[in-house]
């Protein structure tokens, strides 16, 4: 087996995730190499979330009894983990969402219905990058055509980075929020947020992080971002599906009005008019996903039980091998940036004229299991004239007897089509 | 589900190129990415030809050559039931299990019965088809077409 | 052990949820009373989520890999059960968000950003009533100041009715939707959809029905209710947190606009501009709430083997037996009908001028799990001059000796304060 | 949690009504729909009078009673170590043991040790305190009040 430095015990941890036994297609050990689209579970984030439902289920706040208290604890608690996990100043910063498409929107609409200083009205400008996820682009495309802002991006540079040569002419005084991805799903690109804040800060914009492919797999530090809004999701961080986050800015938060309506989000009700509990219950309308968010956190104890640091320098190594063993394939051409540096653990890819759909196909014939396709963020395909990619993108839990197998994979599926 | 029909059919495609016709068309296939451009040029009611150029994979690719095998010299009415036969095919979600009357009318096309059972692809073998059905529906002026994403 | 005609076996349905069996303040076995809140989660359902999770975890839509094919089947299969459970007309009418609360925002979203003849603005009405949970109040409050548009609600009789005499000024020309509660969580009441819906269908509005005390006790049959949308919630019914539904006739959901935006629910994304995907999807941002719609699925799955029929004519009878004993309690105030007919199996209380709180928390002493408070619907308590209720609600595993537990335990909170 | 101490103050309440005052309040807990509406009299900085009228649970309207009991005579920076002593033990989330210099400060009030262990009723427990705290910054005219939802 290859021994790259920095690597964690993988096999070992392998034994936490049931589901990376399985095997596929009659026997073919499955090699999960799909975690940029979602994330597989580990046993303890299984167990919290079957204890919830078998010991404390109840719905949370105002409850006088045992189990209301219990699992109004643990959500609660959920939301101290997170606060922690980032950094944040204050747990009254972290609003639980249902994934992070969901906050990305209440990000647009908060700002679409705030009073000014700021109000997106038609006098003013949004901006974004190409490199977005669809769900980065579409809220701000609906908030455009909405309120008459203007949306503008940052394009893209032919080795799959931001191009900030016109940073000051993208964002100007009529920008009120620049709103970006820290790392991107499709081309693994880590972008440097400080310079894009710096710029902000100076024009008054606020700053929105799409952290949904960095909270995963490294360090993540609001304060130290300095952005305004963070948004992640907790399915592609080893945690359930049905839960994500925002956070943003105290100051803001209270400024800021609600979005959705409803049970736990108010403080007082009448017919005729209500007032609204204080940040985060202004922004959770509802029963929220109780189970999911108690979920997350024993997710995010498990991520802290390894060392966020140390996932990060487990990927980096794998992504430096995968890198040299993919560029060895012929006619393979990676979209992004060639090297590990400032960049994460998801690589896309073409390989000569085969269309990515036959590479997946082929590839999970042999239980390999990659994504094709445009990764929700087409902009780039266009921007590199490409109908599609092929996307592998690893974890904790990957090894590089998983990159030699894809790489033979490859190889099978060029013989194939060849 | 490659069979090694399908592959003879993406390596070798039959009739591939833009020739003349009555009516043409462009459709794609948004989740994927894959095209295709497509003429039906009729003789009354004969198929005398089918002509295309695309991009997409190798079930896209070769479901449209099939079809320009299948179709070209045939009667319009014979090629209605070939296409809704390999429609049926292919929504079967793998249940079908093509029997000797199916297998007489789509031929070469019974290889692409594998591929039903993958939803995502589902989509691609059939490109060609609605294509095919759309152009002819213009080329004879049929008013209650059923348009797709034709741009 | 009290016999009652209609009864589920009870005893042996407890058996399918790990946490009746919980004991609580040392030793007390726990009386689950607060259904209405939350109802609890049957082995049946944690089962299915733990398989989702070990087995077939995987992003859902476009994946060409065996578990991307297998979580797609798993989710949209749920869709296909939520729809023959409320008996929709089609599949792609079932809209999975992540509450009840969300399912409401989004009609009233869609109706503010929508075209003529649906478009909610300063012209127009908006129908509501006084018995409204607040997640049928607020989103229609922050609709009606976005827009200018004029709210307006039926009122409540004094035995919990609502009061439709005034129906022809209530619901007018002018009334673009009509939303209401089938069954409230706080009085109980079950609500006369036909005379609400024709009036509506009279003046051309639409209307929105909240089934959340409905879909979990009753048939439901959106095409009987002659509704244009159904909004229930997953918790409520043996599911896991996290899911919820919105039910709404196709062709208005192909007319209107999509509220949330992301992945998953576009057709094609260009900076600069969208296509959506047709519905469900157009009104699914981002990688759904997978898991917990599959254990919705799970959970009709398990109510529809005991049978919709059957669940309600057991909590019809242990409703009337519970409003029987319940009036027995001295200085004991029933908020809501005073019979069983036309009611859900939640009732409502004041005792003397014994706090709720108290009432709650001496009962959790004893073990017994209630709920205090304005049940998210307080202008039923300034209509009725109370600050709050305490709310004893039934599902189906209750039975009668938990209801002659709290009577009894009623009996000790008198005593207690007396 | 329901200490005699607490249900003795309840049922026979200390100083309750309103009377003669300097500054008067009403402070509501919307969740629960307790209400007290208290007025402070001072003679120079000690406490002469605190009065209140209110409905709400036992913890709330004892709350008030046992405030009566031991801020009236009281000076008015012994009162703010009562109260600031009290507000500590009500967040302590039941992991404070009172010890004895804490009973000497609190009297009949640490009966309410208890109830920090439930989230739902600490702010029934502090409703009258902040009620008083907030009259006095009035009386006083203390600009820096905190006010909380005073209608
Ligand atoms: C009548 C009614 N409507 C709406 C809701 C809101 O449901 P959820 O909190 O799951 O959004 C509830 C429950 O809380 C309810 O009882
Ligand atoms: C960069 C990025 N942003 C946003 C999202 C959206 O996350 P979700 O689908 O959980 O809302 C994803 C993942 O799909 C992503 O990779």
């Amino acid at each position: 087996m290859t021994q790259l430095p920095g690597l964690l015990d993988a096999e070992a941890l392998r034994k936490d995730f049931p589901i990376l036994d399985r095997q596929v297609h009659d026997g073919k050990k499955l090699v999960y190499l799909d975690n940029a689209a979602t994330s597989q579970t580990p046993r303890q984030v299984i167990d919290v979330l079957d204890e919830y439902y078998e010991q404390h289920n109840a719905n949370v706040h105002r409850g006088v009894h045992v189990l209301a208290e219990e699992a109004t604890a643990l959500y609660e608690g959920a939301r101290d983990k997170v606060a922690e996990f980032i950094n944040a100043p204050s747990r009254n910063e972290v609003i639980f969402t249902k994934n992070a498409s969901e906050s990305l929107n209440l990000v647009a609409n908060m700002l679409g219905w705030a009073d000014e200083p700021y109000r997106v009205d038609s006098e003013t400008e949004i901006v974004i990058t190409e490199m977005e996820h669809h769900s980065n682009i579409v809220p701000w495309q609906l908030l455009a055509q909405r309120t008459g802002a203007k949306l503008k991006w940052f394009g893209l540079t032919d080795d799959g980075r931001l191009d900030l040569s016109n940073i000051d002419q993208v964002i100007t005084e009529k920008t009120k929020i620049v709103s970006f991805v820290l790392v991107s799903n499709i081309l693994g690109t880590q972008n440097p947020v400080e310079a894009i804040v710096r710029r902000a800060q100076e024009v008054g914009a606020l700053v929105c992080v799409d952290a949904s492919q960095a909270a995963p797999h490294m360090p993540l530090d609001v304060q130290a971002l300095q952005a305004d809004f963070v948004a992640f999701t907790g399915h592609k961080m080893c945690g359930p599906t049905g839960i994500g986050v925002l956070w943003g800015r105290q100051e803001l938060l209270e400024d800021l009005p609600p979005f959705l309506g409803g049970g736990e989000m108010i403080e007082t009700v009448s017919m005729h008019s209500s007032t609204y509990a204080p940040a985060p219950h202004k922004f959770e309308a509802g029963t929220p996903p109780i189970a999911q968010a108690v979920g997350l956190g024993a997710a995010i104890d498990y991520l802290n039980s390894i060392g966020m640091d140390k996932i990060f320098a487990h990927e980096h190594a794998l992504t430096e091998y995968a890198v040299k063993r993919l560029l060895e394939v012929p006619d393979l051409r990676i979209i992004g940036p060639t090297t590990a540096e400032e960049r994460g653990a998801a690589i896309s890819f073409t390989l000569g004229d085969i269309h990515p759909h036959d590479v997946g196909q082929v590839l999970d014939e042999q239980g390999i299991a990659v994504r094709v396709g445009h990764h929700c963020a087409r902009p780039v395909c266009l921007r590199y004239g490409i109908p599609a990619t092929t996307r592998a993108s690893f974890y904790l839990y990957s090894t590089p007897t998983e990159i030699d197998a894809l790489v033979d994979g490859l190889e099978h599926v060029r013989n194939f089509f060849g | 589900m490659y069979q090694e029909v399908i592959l003879d059919h993406y390596k070798n495609p039959h009739g591939r190129g833009l020739r003349d016709g009555d009516a043409e068309v462009h459709h794609v296939n948004p989740t994927c990415g894959d095209e295709i451009t497509l003429r039906v040029k009729y003789d009354g009611a004969t198929i005398e030809d089918v002509s295309y150029e695309g991009q997409g994979c190798s079930i896209s690719q070769a479901s449209a050559s099939v079809l320009n095998e299948l179709l070209v010299g045939k009667d319009l009415s014979d090629a209605r039931k070939i296409q809704e036969t390999f429609l049926e095919l292919m929504q079967s979600k793998g249940k079908l299990e093509p029997d000797d009357a199916m297998e007489e009318i789509l031929e070469d096309a019974v290889a692409f019965a594998g591929v039903s059972k993958y939803p995502a692809r589902v989509k691609c073998a059939l490109l060609s088809w609605m294509a095919w059905k759309d152009a002819t529906a213009q080329a004879l002026g049929e008013a209650d077409a059923e348009r797709k994403t034709t741009a």
